[in-house]
């Protein structure tokens, strides 16, 4: 599969691939509480089980920490990232997340973390559990609902912005053994924690299950990605040289292409300065040979940079 | 003086004549036949490619009287936003909703009106209803008093009193109030919603006197016709605005058992229940009913869309709608035992779906109902339009093409539920000159108003014929009043002051000795205080010839 | 333009033009010059017609002059002026209709003697509205009469006995009808068929009151104890009596609420009666009509749109209830020329101030300082006839003179102001 | 490019509306036209050059100088740039502006801000009575936009108003936020009667308790309220109290009324 010139970093091999990813909706929620604990609380629950919109509805996952003095109201916080395949489902999924989690966990409040964009409801809707009792309040422009609960009010903002996003990038760490490659992934999940605009949704922000197009069973429309399992080398079409003894994934869904490929440019670099000497061989892509997805994230054209 | 407004195109559907080329000639304020070969002429408009016309006449407008005033002094905000400054000629004053009168006079005559009618004046108010079309320059007035919810006549039935009392009570009425018709509205619910009764079915009986609104309407249709007052009864039907009203409409036009009966502003009365809100048109319902039934006439009380108020003798119906007011305030009151009133500032949105369907049905009316001598063009100023906006209102009538467009504007489920686009008929000018003119001076009885014959008073509007009818009717080139011209392209250029028109049925003045003891032993005026002299009223119109019209007993 | 004379149907009866009741059952007998309330009379009426003129006739700067003289002298003070007050206004409609016209013509301000009392009302007319009714409703109907404020009869003598001082109504015998006074109680000799409470309450406080009666009758917890200086108790009984009452009734003068930013209050009592209205029937009534105020407000209304306090100077009306109220207006020295009318009665001077002053004065008055221009007139319903509007802004009633008199009407004395004032715009 | 500025000749001998100069953009005008608008001075109509000395160019800045309380209307339905105002304004400054703003040096008098819906105004002195108001008819007084006044405000500020911020570093008077609909008014001195008389919704804040609330007010307790971060936050250095408020928020005690209308306004009051 390489192709032309190798293009080798501290002993790891870098395709030449590319990896596809597709628009989607997203939106950031801020979430603040009476201190960070709370307020991860109500984030990890909101962006539960959203690793991948088949499923889950969603891909959500926690963004970053924000300082008092970066929130709106000067309590610590977190954001958060939600993105859907539409806008009409990530409406669902925000309602339905915030108000499960977000309203029902003490001391939170909810803002709209995207300005601009296509408005959508954040609080608009939840008020109505207010019965009647609840408030709205402009400041500087924007409108928060006051949900009165039992430990005092749930400020929400009235809506937050959809802004057209990027899902579905991705890249792959074929490694020695499993140890060496789920370290790898650590250590790149780390550095892109620091990119802005960008979640890696799944578990620890590392998938193992590759997926491909298709299977043999009818009712599924994906199934397991043989051609990088090691364990199955001997008896399908492997992609893997025989020193590979695991690949794990990482999936990347950000606000704008360039957010993706920087968090891509910054785990790809983390795994490359552990280099071949701690079992890293080589870093590819996946795509669908560029029919399906609009962006097209080079690896070395990433790297390049 | 001899004028000679020479050339037009003229439409006096009294006499037939249909855009004919004619010479009008005029001379001391009356229209005169073709003058001899050596009578001089002494003045002479070309109103060559003109469009001539009688002064029009609005029959049923809210000018005059306290609820007016009421509107006035609720809605500052209103006034502030159209401003009419004075003139070398005129007073300042000010519009939209609820004019000053002195606005109210120059924009009727500005769009070639000369003659309105105040439909609506209780008779504790009437003085107050004539000092104020007193004031109204430059078009002729006169008012319906109304009756049906006042103690006196309700306890006349209750007692079941014969009908040649009833008869005297409403000439009585009719001279001390100095009216030229008699108004019902909602009968008897006025009266019942001062007991608390907060709906009025045609058939049920009023909690304290017993009778129904079927019996006041038949005793009223009844004296109206035999003091031989020209204008049938003018009815406010009951149940104003409900869905489902159009039974109640059809029952009232029974009411009347075969006499004339005039149904005023009948767009609101002409409702349906069908569909998934519940509220649909029954336009043609109502407009086949009217076909069918000769006695029966009606106008339309069109709503146009925007900002209005409305003020109405219906305390019952208003007060149940006092929650839609827009802006949120209103008032009811209830008037000396005689009626009552509901005044709420109102805005009929194109987006609403009743308020789309309440155009639609209005104009679903005009084009239904046959005969134009049966239909008469009102927004029933100012509860579903200010009168300004009768223009706009022509030409949705004249030109199918636009009215469609506007159709298209509005609310899209009330427009599904509409057969306004199927309908193709346009009016002629011929139709819009019987509708405003010669058809409302008939039915008021006034033989010398609403035509261009021989004799006739010489109120004569010139349009220039413009193909968009609404510009056409907005700005008469000429109106003559009188004889004189008193706008020209749509400003005043002379003030006057018009006359009152009233009637004076003949009655058995026995009545009276009832109607002081009466007054004298409940109310907290004087019968005698009640009564309007012909020179008081004189005065109240700064010198106003007060007209009174025959009365034929009896006619059919 | 006050019209031809209108002969008095009923020459018995008289139409007292006095208070805003204006009775039209009075019987007037005496001299011509001296008239006398024989029957259905009152203080106030007695009062009235029993004011003696005092003037022989026009001053300018205290010099006697003819009529003509006078109305040139008003007009060459009114040609200079950029912001005339038509101020005072206790004249009929004839009178208002040439105050108005005049008002226009010189680009003035329009306001009314008991201005700040009719705007407590306007106001709320004008931001929320209300359910109101009549005296013949109330004489017929009522059954629990609350007047707001206290005892009215100080300034509308004959109000019980016009309302429901009668036991016969048009729906059968009314033993009584209860009366609630909110303030001081019934003046000394003033009797009453029904039950009589007195709630001594805080007048001035008593919007808090109507609020907390609004409040219990939505079902909202008040945790307040007191209201306007009562129990909470008190009003609770009192909305639980407004609720079952068939037709209750609700009064206030207007300018017994004297205290600033009254409109709150009535405002807070008409949103109670509207409350009340909601299952079932319950009126205010606004008292005034004296000297007046409401013939001068209707007047201006339906000629203009706007009532009183409409200035004329930008050409069209523009009403400021605030910025042209004559107190104001003289205070700031913004009103330039003074044209102050009292026709009905002789105690309402003018006030004192220092603009140049033309009086359209009853002819019993004595000024304090002598004005620019002196001009008594007549008083409608006593020298000329005329009309008034009474207390509900509804009926008008026709006044008749009940002496032959010289004076000229106030719309005759205007008229000649007009006429001086020459041709054209 | 020097900003339009007038200078009042002296003391007009009647109110003047200064309306007509904002009534459209000033921008794009000539000062031959300015000086030659139209103003309504009593009965009359005068040119603007009677009144006003002007100089400078007409553009998005806008002077009055040696201004006067008789000056009505100014900035009336301004929509962007700036006015100032050196010496009082009269009646109605600022009336439905939707954008801009205006700084005035001296007082303001009644019905400033009245029907405002955006922009700024701030007064250096006092504001009189109705401020942000409605005037009569109109069913919303302040609609938007933020107003700061240094001095004290008359009665009724706030009467009706419906959104936005009003902001009194010195004291209010009667009647404060009467009938309020919605927004937020805060006040850093003492309130006198009745605050909060009919109010249906919206947040007065005191920093000063007041001497007591209508009998249609009931306590709530005492809460740290998240909402007034935000707006501790939106006033953050405006000059006065509230551009000094904790960033995280003030601990109040909270009062619900007007129970007579829903009881859904809020009076909270710093502890």
């Amino acid at each position: 599969m390489p192709a032309g010139h190798a293009m080798i970093l501290n002993g790891v091999a870098i395709d030449d691939e590319f990896a596809e990813a597709f628009g989607m909706k997203a939106t950031r929620v801020i979430i603040t509480a009476q201190d960070l604990t709370w307020a991860y609380h109500a984030a990890t629950t909101a962006t539960g089980f959203a690793t991948s919109v088949i499923a889950c509805g969603c891909e959500a996952g926690v963004e970053r920490e924000l300082s008092p003095d970066e929130t709106p109201d000067g309590r610590p916080g977190v954001a958060i990232l939600l993105f859907a395949m539409s806008g009409k489902e990530l409406a669902k999924q925000i309602e339905r997340r915030v108000g499960q989690c977000i309203l029902t966990c003490p001391t939170t409040a909810a803002y709209a973390g995207v300005a601009g964009g296509e408005p959508v409801a954040l609080g608009k809707n939840l008020r109505f559990f207010g019965d009647g009792f609840q408030a709205s309040k402009q400041v500087a422009g924007r409108r928060y609902w006051r949900v009165p609960v039992m430990d005092g009010e749930f400020l929400v903002e009235e809506s937050t912005g959809v802004v057209p996003a990027v899902g579905g990038g991705n890249f792959l760490v074929l490694a020695e053994t499993q140890p060496q490659a789920l370290a790898a992934c650590e250590a790149a999940i780390t550095a892109m924690r620091l990119v802005p605009n960008v979640i890696m949704p799944f578990p620890g922000g590392v998938v193992r299950s590759g997926s491909k197009v298709g299977s043999r069973y009818t009712a599924l429309s994906a199934s397991t990605n043989d051609a990088f399992c090691p364990t199955i080398r001997g008896i399908t079409r492997s992609q893997l040289s025989p020193e590979i003894g695991a690949v794990m994934e990482i999936v990347i869904d950000g606000l704008a292409a360039d957010d993706v490929s920087a968090a891509m440019r910054a785990g790809i670099e983390a795994i490359v300065r552990l280099g071949a000497t701690r079992g890293i061989r080589r870093i590819t892509a996946g795509n669908y040979g560029g029919k399906l997805g609009k962006f097209h994230f080079r690896l070395r054209e990433i790297l390049a940079r | 003086m001899l004028l000679r407004l020479a050339g037009g195109r003229v439409y006096d559907p009294a006499h037939g004549v249909n855009g004919e080329i004619r010479d009008l000639y005029v001379r001391d304020g009356r229209i005169v036949a073709a003058p001899g070969p050596d009578e001089r002429v002494d003045q002479s408009y070309d109103l060559t490619g003109r469009v001539v016309m009688a002064g029009a006449i609005d029959m049923h407008t809210h000018i005059g009287g306290g609820k007016l005033n009421i509107a006035r002094a609720m809605l500052p905000e209103d006034h502030r936003s159209d401003p009419r400054a004075r003139s070398p000629l005129t007073r300042g004053s000010c519009g939209h909703a609820a004019p000053g009168t002195f606005a109210t006079g120059y924009r009727y005559a500005e769009m070639g009106y000369t003659a309105c009618f105040e439909p609506a004046i209780l008779p504790v108010n009437a003085r107050q209803a004539h000092l104020e079309m007193g004031d109204t320059p430059m078009v002729d007035k006169g008012g319906y008093v109304m009756l049906g919810s006042d103690d006196f006549l309700l306890r006349l039935m209750a007692s079941g009193a014969e009908q040649r009392l009833i008869n005297d009570y409403v000439a009585w009425t009719l001279h001390a109030t100095r009216c030229i018709g008699i108004k019902v509205v909602n009968p008897g619910g006025i009266s019942a919603f001062k007991f608390n009764q907060r709906r009025f079915e045609l058939d049920e009986k009023h909690g304290f006197y017993g009778v129904t609104p079927r019996d006041i309407l038949r005793v009223l249709s009844r004296a109206v016709h035999e003091l031989g007052v020209p204008h049938p009864l003018h009815v406010h039907s009951s149940n104003l605005g409900l869905p489902g009203n159009a039974d109640t409409t059809l029952g009232t036009i029974q009411a009347a058992e075969g006499l004339p009966i005039h149904l005023t502003h009948i767009q609101f009365h002409s409702y349906g229940t069908e569909g998934a809100r519940k509220f649909s048109s029954a336009a043609a319902r109502i407009a086949e009913a009217i076909n069918a039934t000769p006695n029966a006439s009606c106008d339309v009380g069109q709503i146009l869309f925007g900002q209005t108020v409305t003020a109405s003798g219906d305390s019952m119906t208003q007060h149940r709608n006092s929650g839609l007011a827009s802006p949120k305030k209103f008032v009811v009151m209830d008037i000396e035992c005689d009626a009552g009133c509901g005044v709420l500032p109102f805005k009929y949105r194109d987006t609403n779906f009743v308020n789309a369907l309440q155009w639609a049905i209005g104009l679903e009316v005009f084009l239904l109902v046959t005969d134009p001598w049966r239909v008469f063009l009102t927004t029933d100023h100012p509860n579903g339009a200010p009168f300004t906006t009768y223009p706009h209102l022509i030409r949705l009538l004249m030109d199918r093409t636009f009215r469609n467009e506007r159709l298209g504007l509005v609310n899209a489920d009330a427009r599904a539920l509409s057969t306004l686009a199927s309908i193709d008929r346009e009016y002629s000018l011929y139709e819009i000159a019987i509708l405003t003119r010669a058809a409302p001076a008939r039915i008021l009885g006034i033989t010398d108003l609403g035509h261009l014959g021989t004799g006739a008073t010489a109120d004569i509007t010139v349009y220039r014929d413009e193909p968009d009818r609404e510009r056409m009717f907005s700005t008469p080139e000429y109106v003559f009043k009188d004889g004189e011209l008193i706008v020209r392209n749509g400003a005043v250029v002379k003030v006057t002051w018009g006359r009152y028109h009233t009637v004076e049925p003949a009655y058995d003045r026995g009545i009276e000795r009832r109607l002081k003891e009466h007054f004298d032993r409940y109310q907290t005026i004087r019968a005698a205080s009640l009564q309007i002299s012909r020179d008081e009223m004189a005065a109240f119109g700064h010198g106003a010839e007060v007209r009174t019209h025959p009365c034929r007993r009896g006619t059919p | 333009m006050s019209g031809s004379p209108i002969p008095a149907p009923d020459s018995a009866a008289v139409t007292c033009p006095f208070c805003g009741l204006v009775c039209d059952d009075l019987v007037v007998t005496g001299t011509p010059d001296a008239p006398e309330v024989r029957a259905s009379g009152c203080p106030t009426a007695a009062n009235g017609y029993g004011q003696r003129a005092r003037s022989d006739g026009p001053r300018i700067a205290g010099r006697p002059a003819t009529l003509a003289e006078a109305a040139a002298e008003a007009a060459r003070l009114l040609r200079g002026a950029r912001r005339p007050l038509f101020g005072g206004l206790a004249t009929d409609v004839e009178g208002a209709r040439a105050a108005g016209r005049l008002a226009d013509r010189t680009g003035g301000v329009l306001d009314h003697m008991n201005g700040a009392a009719a705007v407590r009302n306007l106001l709320v007319l004008q931001d929320g509205g209300w359910i109101t009714t009549t005296l013949s409703e109330i004489r017929n109907r009522c059954d629990l009469l609350i007047l707001a404020g206290g005892d009215v009869t100080p300034r509308f003598p004959r109000f019980f006995e016009r309302t429901i001082g009668a036991r016969e109504t048009l729906f059968g015998d009314r033993p009584g009808c209860d009366v609630v006074f909110l303030g001081h109680g019934p003046s000394k000799g003033t009797t009453l068929r029904g039950a009589v409470e007195v709630i001594g309450c805080d007048v001035p406080a008593l919007g808090d009151a109507f609020g907390v009666m609004r409040a219990l009758l939505a079902g909202r917890p008040v945790d307040a104890d007191a209201a306007a200086g009562m129990p909470i108790a008190v009003w609770r009984k009192l909305v639980e009596r407004m609720r079952t009452a068939t037709y209750g009734v609700i009064a206030w003068a207007a300018p017994d609420f004297d205290f600033p930013h009254a409109e709150l209050t009535i405002q807070a009592l008409c949103e109670l009666v509207k409350d009340l209205n909601r299952a079932t029937r319950f009126s205010g009534l606004p008292l005034g009509g004296s000297d007046g105020d409401v013939t001068a407000d209707a007047v201006a209304l339906w000629q203009t749109g706007f009532g009183l306090r409409a200035a004329f100077g930008g050409g069209a009306p523009e009403q400021d209830l605030h910025l042209n109220a004559t107190e104001r207006l003289l205070a700031t020295g913004e009103a330039d020329v003074l044209v102050w009318i009292a026709s009905i009665n002789a105690t309402r001077l003018p006030p004192a101030t220092t603009t140049p002053t033309i009086v359209l004065g009853h002819a019993a008055m004595t000024v304090a300082r002598e004005p620019a221009v002196f001009i008594p007139v007549g008083t409608p319903g006593v020298d000329h006839a005329g009309h008034l509007f009474r207390t509900d802004r509804v009926v008008a009633l026709p006044l008749f003179p009940v002496r032959s008199s010289t004076l000229p009407s106030v719309a005759q004395a205007l008229s000649a102001i007009e006429a001086a004032l020459g041709g054209g715009g | 490019m020097s900003a339009l500025r007038l200078t009042l000749i002296s003391r007009p001998p009647a109110r003047v509306d200064l309306s007509p100069l904002t009534a459209q953009p000033l921008a794009g005008r000539s000062a031959a036209e300015i000086a030659a608008l139209p103003l309504v001075l009593g009965n009359r109509r005068v040119r603007l050059d009677e009144l006003f000395r002007v100089t400078g160019t007409p553009g998005e800045a806008l002077e009055i100088a040696g201004s006067d309380d008789r000056l009505d209307r100014i900035g009336a339905g301004l929509a962007g740039g700036s006015i100032v105002v050196e010496g009082d304004a009269g009646a109605y400054l600022g009336q439905r502006m939707t954008g801009g703003s205006i700084t005035v040096s001296g007082h303001a008098g009644a019905f400033a801000a009245t029907g405002m819906k955006g922009g700024e105004i701030r007064v250096a002195g006092n504001a009189g009575d109705f401020l942000a108001a409605a005037i009569p008819g109109d069913h919303q007084g302040m609609q938007g936009g933020l107003v700061l006044v240094g001095g004290n405000a008359g009665d009724r500020a706030g009467d009706r108003m419906r959104r936005g911020a009003l902001l009194v570093t010195g004291s209010a008077g009667d009647y404060c936020a009467s009938r309020m609909v919605a927004g937020t008014i805060a006040v850093g001195g003492r309130v006198g009667r009745s605050t909060g008389m009919a109010m249906r919704r919206g947040t007065v804040l005191l920093l000063t308790p007041p001497a007591g609330l209508p009998p249609t007010f009931n306590a709530c307790g005492r809460f740290p309220l998240t909402m007034l971060a935000l707006l501790a936050r939106a006033w953050r250095g405006l000059p006065g109290p509230f551009g000094a408020l904790p960033a995280a928020g003030l601990t109040v005690r909270r009062f619900m009324g007007d129970l007579a209308n829903d009881g859904k306004g809020e009076v909270l009051v710093r502890e």
